[in-house]
């Protein structure tokens, strides 16, 4: 994904400053900053999320494919269904395991029949590391799992309908160190397979699971680059400042 | 939180009663405090004549009326239970005449009533049997092949007792092996006399006589029963039946030539009369009211007998008390 | 990876499925649509019907009728202050006589015979306000009766059809507005009803239920969200006050019969155990809604206040309380709008009665609004049907007006803390 | 009546002077040792001495409300002008008033001449006890405010004391509640188990024919008159089956359009139109059911060739009932939907769902719980509802499936068996009692669920 | 301030187990540790607010000049307006600034008339470094001030009672960094005057601001000492892993 010189307001208020990034797509790319500075926006420009909240306003193009997903026409739900999302905190709905994950293979109609659903649900399921701790209790709702079982069915709800990008925002904060290391494990499996977009608090963890880091600070990107060169050798003065502590 | 309501007087008049008396104890009650302002105006409920009597012969005392209005005669065993309960000055007042009138909307059924035909048609087991009637023309042959259905008034009401002893009860004693009965077992004769039928042909339209009115006037093939003034008020839409071949019209019912006329009375608690501010001017107002071509007579009352008149009108200054044998004597002056 | 050439997400059938899901979407949207505009268009429908037949409410049909007094022979004491008596005085001069004499003039025979039989207190009310008259001619608007009323706007009796065109060719009979509709009481004759009366005993039992219920209710919402300890006696507290909530209010009737009633027998029909019902109906409402008012204050507050040692009633009267109070007063709104229009329990306890003069205060006998609407829609006469959508039009007023400054409150203090 | 008044007043003014001087004397305190702490505020000092003048005197003089025109009474009755009064209690009680309220100067005259040679003889009482009254409330309220001012010290905790009154007064009044609840059931459930001494509850539960005759005897009621079945099938038949079909779907849809779809600037109008639609009184639609809906109803149903439609009809009573409860219905469904996390929402919307199938498939199971105990609460309102058919359905105890046929239900019943003042002796009269009773038991426990639904739901998203 | 075997129970759960410390006069004392482990928690039982959670229970002593503030008969007021705190989110009252800090002053009666209030009110904005920011504007709103102003006018509240102990719980944690740069120096001038407590999540806040620091984890308190030593040479092996992202 490509964007170039992208601006997010909300109301008055602008929230990202011309931000342009190349986001590739056989790596993990983590957004650090501090709170507030916007990561959350940016990556929700990614998805048009943004588009749910009645005073966002967007500016500059977000290219997928060469084709900006801002130009009028552009079908939102084919979009949102190319480039999934998990959340801050786990959001299964209040349904089985089994209809978590087949939610959207059946409003996007991608199984012919029963067996090609289980098919999906089981490869959805596998991939995301959480098929042998569920697979006999597919019918229990999935709001009775743990917390990091709860994020990676997400994960393996967003992976159902076989999207291109997925955009995690601070996906193991609300988790015990544990299961963040088990979804640390999970994001470095799904590399290469799917671009992933990762927003992260936790410097460490950017370090962990990124190749690619971008800071942002004050709703402007301020540097963007190798991890290993953001973390040991930053461009920039407020980069450094925040790495070490200064400040956030 | 504190202060008490205690007391045990009150200002103002209150009447209960019956709904077919109810206007003209309005109207009255209206004249009465425009033409006394000093004291508070009257409080008029209707409650329907047998509950009104209840309250009435409740006792005496602030929390008890002071007037029920009645579209009967009180009956001896409510005199009785007056008297049980310390209500043992009564005075009875007849104020006019109603007819209870059967109607059917302008252009709507018509048909030469009887009290005969009304029993059968409309008695829950005429003459004992089983009532099978379903159409007028299953009760006789000459009535219109339409379907039996008729609203009237609830068995709470005065209106409804009229029914039962104007109508009904003349039908049914038309019957010699009823006349028998009426000897040997009272209770069977009154039930089957004067019990009505309750699978819809009759139905019970609650104590409201306008709504009564209303439905016939949507349902041209149904009748209803009320008290003359409603016809009288609603002369453009609905119009009255003959019954024995006599039209109800205020020259008949004044003259008893229509078998459905009945008296109106107001019953005044006499000891009250000194305990309640401007009782007796109330009482005294009423016989203003009355005459013929009177403001009663706009809304709908048919004025008594001129002997009749005499006699309230005497009643409403000297209060005679009423006793058990002028309720015994007949009930309904024919 | 092969499959990632087929992403299912980018085929011609993924795309044809999504015409149909936009479609799906559309009429999900208009259904919706649908059912708003629904209540609307019935809301619009009853408020139209309402006043188009409650604008001729506001009028009544009157003839006029010139009276020259100097011909008359009346006098008056100006001295006289009591106006009862001046009235006494004018009636035994033969005040009605002359009124009869000059309507028949006027308006003939039969014309003068449909005049308002109150016709004469009107005339005899003008001179004494205004005694000067009695020097002049003097042209009055009296009310007709009913029957001519009636025959004037078209239906009623037909006998009195052709007076009515007659009088109306003659330009002496109209149908003029009749701001004594709201200053008059209750009466037989729709040409003379008035609903102040049931206006006074509606604000008369709303003075009773405020007063009762707004301490009460305010006073239990603190308790109950603030100092309730969690136990048996709270449980049972906070579980009788939402089932009071939705009781039927017949049922508060039945209970203002049986208790009030059977305290004070002789309080029947008054404004003051009106007031007591409703005010028990009333008061849950505001706990409820004074409890929500109380919960939206931020817990922080609590907490920087008792953090400098203020003491809980401290916190209370001086940070939670005056920042619900908006939003207990629009609940407080809201519920007495709702006890304004019950009529139900009033039915009960006796305030159904026929009541010809205002009343005096919270003891004497009343009726209220929505009571008298009741009792007039019960009436035959057509005068009566718009003189009830009248009655509801000035009903519909008064709780619009309650219900917006309710939703003005609510709308200028709603606080996103 | 004029005492009462006077001596609140002086209540207060005592309690003022109370409260100023416990205030001064605290200060004292604090000016005599400037570096310690008080252990109140000084208007905590006030407060406390107030209290102990006002609550002692309050009490007092509701005390003295009751005894005073007792002991007035007593008084005039000794008087010889009182020797030739009436037997009557009534007469005499009202000659009495009479008298009395010329004294205290609320009424100009008397009606009943003989009354007024009492107005002396209550003028004296009057006078005698006023002073009494007076001299009293003083006593006591110094008596009161002397004790409370000797206990305060500097290190007197005022403010624990008065707090303790301030949360004494806040426990009564959410007791009232309770109580409430307490009279409800107390008066409903005597006048039940007189109603059935006469009538068995089977026959009454039971029974399919209503036709109560309260001109009958009441020793010996005919049982198979009270069989409340058609009752309660008109009550459920109108509120819980025709006037949910309107309310439901039309109540739900609206919520789901205003909370999903208006924008911001409609909802703002739309949402007070709702409210609006809530806000009219029953009785105006009860005579829109009756004067504007039935006959339509009924037009119609002839139109289309149905002969023996009522004018007074379920349906019509039904449909009205319906749009009445729509907001009710809607402003809970409303409460439901937001209650469900927006996380749940993103959720759906970042997997590509639509807005609607997001709300088919995500908002509405999740809010389900929340709209069912709404449902629960509407039908419940619904059941209860009386002006609308007291005025648009009817006397008549059908037991029929057919909406055009005139139908009534318990609380129609309730009112015409009690409309007026009831005689409480006659089954006719106390079967209203026992009808409230049922529907009285009926919608709390349907509150109950309800209630306990919506809590449950809203526990499991915090 | 000496704790002594304090532990806290959230109904059937045990929050806070048996943590002893003595907290200095002349110190600024950082509470660090990963979310969740009873930070907060115990900070609040060093003035009684867990009172206000229906569901706490605590157990040990707390003595505050050797007097055990959980003893019955204990005044919490007095005890609240001793022992000061300022909270997570500045929470300011919806009154005007002078009203803020007066409120302490007169509910405990320390002014002797409108004059010595306005003294009051002076001094303790000065201490708070922001009387030269408002004095023009005292009878505005407090909540119209921003975020940083409005943390430090919640600290001027909590001095004009004159307190004891300043309890602060992660008191720049919704700030921006020059907000928070403030409140830190406004730390360091206090210091002396009043023992201050400070919760954190920021291992380097905790390092600049504070001269002790006592590390949480899962309840109980693992490590205690002076900061410098914690962050240099932890004793623990659990406090090493914090320090060095293994996880929080
Ligand atoms: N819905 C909204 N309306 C208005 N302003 C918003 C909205 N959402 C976020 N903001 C503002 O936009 C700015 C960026 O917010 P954003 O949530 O993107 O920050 P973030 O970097 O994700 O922070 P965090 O680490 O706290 O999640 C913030 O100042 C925030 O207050
Ligand atoms: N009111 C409460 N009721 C029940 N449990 C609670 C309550 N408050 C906190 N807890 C629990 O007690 C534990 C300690 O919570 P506490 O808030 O003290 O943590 P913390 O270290 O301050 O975390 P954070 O950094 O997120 O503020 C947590 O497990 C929390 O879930
Ligand atoms: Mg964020
Ligand atoms: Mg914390
Ligand atoms: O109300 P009634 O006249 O029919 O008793």
């Amino acid at each position: 994904m490509r964007a170039r010189d992208v601006s997010v307001f909300y109301g008055p208020k602008q929230a990202i400053d011309s931000v342009s990034i190349d986001i590739e797509t056989d790596h993990v790319t983590a957004f650090i900053g501090p709170s507030g500075c916007g990561k959350s926006t940016f990556l929700r420009t990614l998805n048009r999320m943004n588009d749910t909240i009645a005073s966002a306003r967007v500016e500059g193009t977000i290219e997928l494919d060469g084709d900006d997903i801002y130009r009028s026409g552009m079908d939102v739900v084919q979009l949102r269904a190319r480039v999934g999302m998990v959340f801050q905190r786990p959001n299964p709905f209040p349904k089985t395991i089994y209809e978590n994950i087949a939610y959207g293979p059946k409003i996007h109609g991608l199984a012919d029949g029963k067996d090609h659903l289980d098919q999906i649900v089981e490869k959805s399921l596998r991939r995301a590391g959480l098929w042998e701790e569920v697979k006999d209790r597919l019918s229990d709702s999935g709001t009775a799992l743990s917390g990091g079982q709860q994020q990676r069915l997400c994960i393996a709800r967003a992976i159902a309908v076989e999207p291109e990008v997925i955009l995690m925002d601070e996906p193991c904060s609300a988790l015990d160190p544990i299961a963040t290391a088990k979804i640390e494990e999970l994001i470095d499996e799904l590399r290469g397979r799917y671009a992933i977009v990762i927003v992260t608090h936790s410097m460490q963890q950017a370090a962990r699971v990124s190749q690619r880091t971008a800071f942002f600070h004050l709703g402007k990107m301020v540097e963007y680059g190798e991890t290993s060169d953001i973390f040991t050798n930053p461009r920039e003065e407020r980069t450094k400042d925040y790495i070490t502590g200064r400040y956030g | 939180a504190c202060g008490g309501g205690g007391g045990g007087t009150r200002n103002s008049i209150r009447a209960v009663g019956s709904s077919t008396v109810y206007p003209f104890a309005k109207s009255v009650s209206e004249s009465f405090t425009r033409a006394h302002p000093d004291f508070s105006s009257p409080i008029i409920e209707s409650t329907g004549t047998g509950a009104g009597m209840q309250l009435f012969c409740a006792g005496v005392g602030a929390n008890t009326p002071d007037i029920a209005d009645a579209s009967r005669r009180m009956k001896p065993a409510e005199f009785e239970t007056c008297q049980a309960n310390g209500v043992k000055d009564i005075t009875e007042i007849q104020v006019g005449l109603d007819g209870i009138a059967f109607a059917s909307a302008k252009g709507g059924i018509t048909m030469n009533l009887t009290p005969a035909i009304l029993y059968k048609a409309l008695a829950a087991n005429p003459y004992g049997e089983k009532q099978t009637a379903k159409k007028w023309s299953d009760v006789d042959p000459s009535l219109p092949d339409l379907p039996i259905l008729v609203y009237g008034p609830p068995s709470t009401s005065g209106t409804r007792d009229a029914l039962k002893e104007l109508v009904l009860e003349v039908g049914c004693e038309a019957d010699p092996k009823m006349e028998a009965l009426k000897e040997s077992d009272k209770d069977k004769f009154t039930q089957t006399c004067t019990e009505v039928r309750s699978d819809g042909s009759y139905v019970d339209q609650g104590e409201q006589d306008n709504l009564i009115v209303q439905k016939i006037e949507g349902n041209p093939n149904a009748i209803g029963v009320f008290g003359f003034s409603y016809l009288e008020e609603n002369a453009d839409k609905i119009q009255g039946l003959h019954m024995n071949g006599v039209e109800p019209t205020y020259a008949n019912i004044s003259s008893f030539a229509y078998p459905g006329a009945r008296p109106l009375y107001i019953y005044v608690k006499d000891a009250h009369l000194d305990a309640i501010p401007g009782l007796r001017e109330f009482v005294a107002s009423w016989a203003t009211e009355w005459s013929k071509g009177g403001p009663l007579a706009k809304i709908g009352l048919v004025a008594s007998p001129a002997d009749v008149m005499a006699k309230s009108k005497a009643a409403t200054t000297e209060f005679p008390k009423l006793t058990i044998a002028d309720l015994k004597s007949a009930a309904y002056p024919k | 990876m092969s499959d990632t050439i087929t992403l299912p997400t980018r085929t011609p059938a993924f795309e044809k499925r999504l015409k149909k899901r936009y479609a799906a979407e559309k009429r999900f949207r208009l259904a919706g649509l649908g059912a708003i505009l629904f209540s609307v268009v019935v809301l619009a429908f009853l408020l139209v019907t309402m006043t188009v037949n409650g604008i001729g409410g506001l009028t009544r049909v009157e003839v006029t009728v010139p009276i020259d007094f100097r011909e008359a022979g009346l006098t008056i004491d100006r001295s006289q202050r009591n106006e009862s008596e001046s009235l006494q005085s004018l009636q035994g001069q033969g005040l009605p006589d002359v009124v009869d004499f000059y309507a028949e003039k006027a308006l003939g025979k039969d014309g003068a015979a449909q005049i308002s039989s109150d016709s004469w207190r009107l005339v005899a009310n003008d001179i004494i306000s205004n005694p000067a008259s009695l020097d002049r001619e003097v042209t009055f608007n009296l009310p007709t009766n009913k029957d001519l009323a009636n025959a004037y706007r078209g239906d009623g009796k037909a006998d009195l059809q052709p007076l009515a065109k007659r009088l109306q060719s003659e330009g002496k009979i109209a149908s003029r507005l009749d701001l004594g509709f709201l200053t008059r009481s209750d009466a037989t004759d729709p040409q003379l009803v008035g609903i102040w009366g049931a206006l006074k005993g509606s604000m008369l039992t709303m003075l009773i239920t405020l007063a009762l219920a707004f301490p009460i209710g305010v006073l239990a919402a603190l308790y109950l969200e603030e100092y309730a300890p969690k136990n048996r006696w709270t449980d049972l507290i906070e579980v009788s006050i939402n089932n009071l909530a939705a009781v039927p209010s017949i049922i508060f009737g039945l209970l203002g019969l049986a208790l009030f009633l059977g305290l004070f027998p002789n309080l029947r029909s008054a404004p003051i155990i009106g007031g007591m019902t409703l005010a028990l109906m009333t008061m849950p409402v505001i706990v409820i809604s004074g409890r929500n008012a109380i919960k939206a204050v931020p817990p922080s507050i609590r907490d920087g206040a008792l953090a400098i040692g203020a003491s809980p009633v401290q916190v209370v009267f001086h940070h939670v309380l005056p920042l619900a109070l908006p939003g207990i007063l629009t609940g407080t709104i809201i519920g007495m709008a709702r006890a304004l229009g019950e009529t139900a329990p009033l039915l009960m306890i006796g305030m159904r009665a026929f009541v010809a003069t205002p009343p005096e205060g919270f003891t004497s006998p009343a009726t209220v609004l929505p009571v008298q609407i009741f009792l007039w829609s019960d009436e035959i006469d057509r005068g009566f049907v718009e003189r009830t959508s009248a009655a509801i039009i000035v009903l519909l007023i008064f709780l619009l007006c309650m219900n917006g400054i309710a939703i003005y409150l609510r709308n200028r203090f709603e606080k996103k803390w | 009546m004029m005492s009462p008044a006077i001596l609140l007043l002086l209540a207060l003014l005592l309690g003022l002077a109370g409260w100023l001087a416990a205030r001064a004397r605290a200060w004292g305190y604090k000016r005599a040792a400037p570096n310690t702490r008080l252990a109140a505020l000084p208007s905590y000092h006030g407060w406390y001495v107030a209290l102990w003048v006002l609550v002692p005197v309050l009490l007092f003089v509701c005390l003295w409300a009751v005894i005073e025109p007792q002991l007035v009474t007593q008084y005039v009755l000794g008087t010889p002008a009182a020797a030739n009064l009436p037997d009557f209690g009534m007469q005499r009680q009202t000659m009495l008033a009479e008298a009395r309220a010329v004294a205290v100067g609320s009424a100009q005259g008397v009606f009943n001449p003989d009354s007024r040679a009492l107005i002396e003889p209550f003028e004296q009482a009057l006078l005698r006890y006023n002073i009494v009254g007076v001299i009293a409330t003083l006593l006591i309220g110094f008596a009161g405010g002397t004790w409370a001012f000797l206990r305060l010290k500097p290190d007197f905790r005022a403010r624990t004391k008065v707090e303790r009154i301030v949360m004494g007064i806040l426990l009564l009044a959410s007791l009232v509640a309770v109580l409430t609840t307490l009279g409800i059931f107390i008066s409903l459930v005597f006048e039940t188990i007189r109603f059935f001494g006469m009538v068995s509850p089977i026959d009454f539960l039971f029974g399919t024919h209503w036709g109560p005759d309260p001109m009958g005897n009441p020793a010996n009621p005919d049982p198979s008159r009270y069989g409340a079945i058609p009752l309660f099938w008109g009550t459920i038949y109108i509120g819980a089956i025709i006037a949910m079909i309107v309310a439901i779907p039309l109540g739900l849809m609206s919520a789901i359009y205003l909370t999903q779809y208006a924008n911001p600037r409609w909802r703002k109008w739309l949402k007070p139109m709702l409210e609006i639609l809530a806000g009219v009184p029953t009785v105006v639609y009860g005579y829109f059911a009756a004067l504007t809906v039935a006959p339509i109803v009924r037009d119609l149903a002839i139109s289309v060739g149905i002969s023996n439609a009522s004018s007074e009809s379920a349906l019509a009573a039904g449909l009205v009932m319906g749009v009445m409860i729509i907001p009710f219905v809607s402003s809970m469904a409303d409460d439901s939907i937001a209650a469900v996390p927006q996380a749940m929402r993103d959720g759906s919307l970042a997997m590509g769902a639509t807005q609607s199938e997001t709300i088919r498939k995500v908002l509405v199971p999740a809010a389900l719980p929340g709209i069912v105990a709404g449902v629960m609460l509407a039908i419940s309102r619904a059941i209860g509802e009386t002006m609308i058919v007291v005025m648009a359905a009817g006397a008549a105890a059908n037991l029929s499936a057919n909406p055009l046929e005139a139908m009534t239900t318990v609380t129609f019943q309730i009112v015409a068996m009690l409309t007026g003042e009831g005689s409480f002796d006659h089954p006719a009269t106390l079967s209203a009692f026992a009808l409230g009773f049922v529907l009285f038991l009926v919608t709390l426990a349907l509150n109950f669920i309800a209630l306990r639904v919506v809590k449950r739901f809203r526990e499991a998203y915090e």
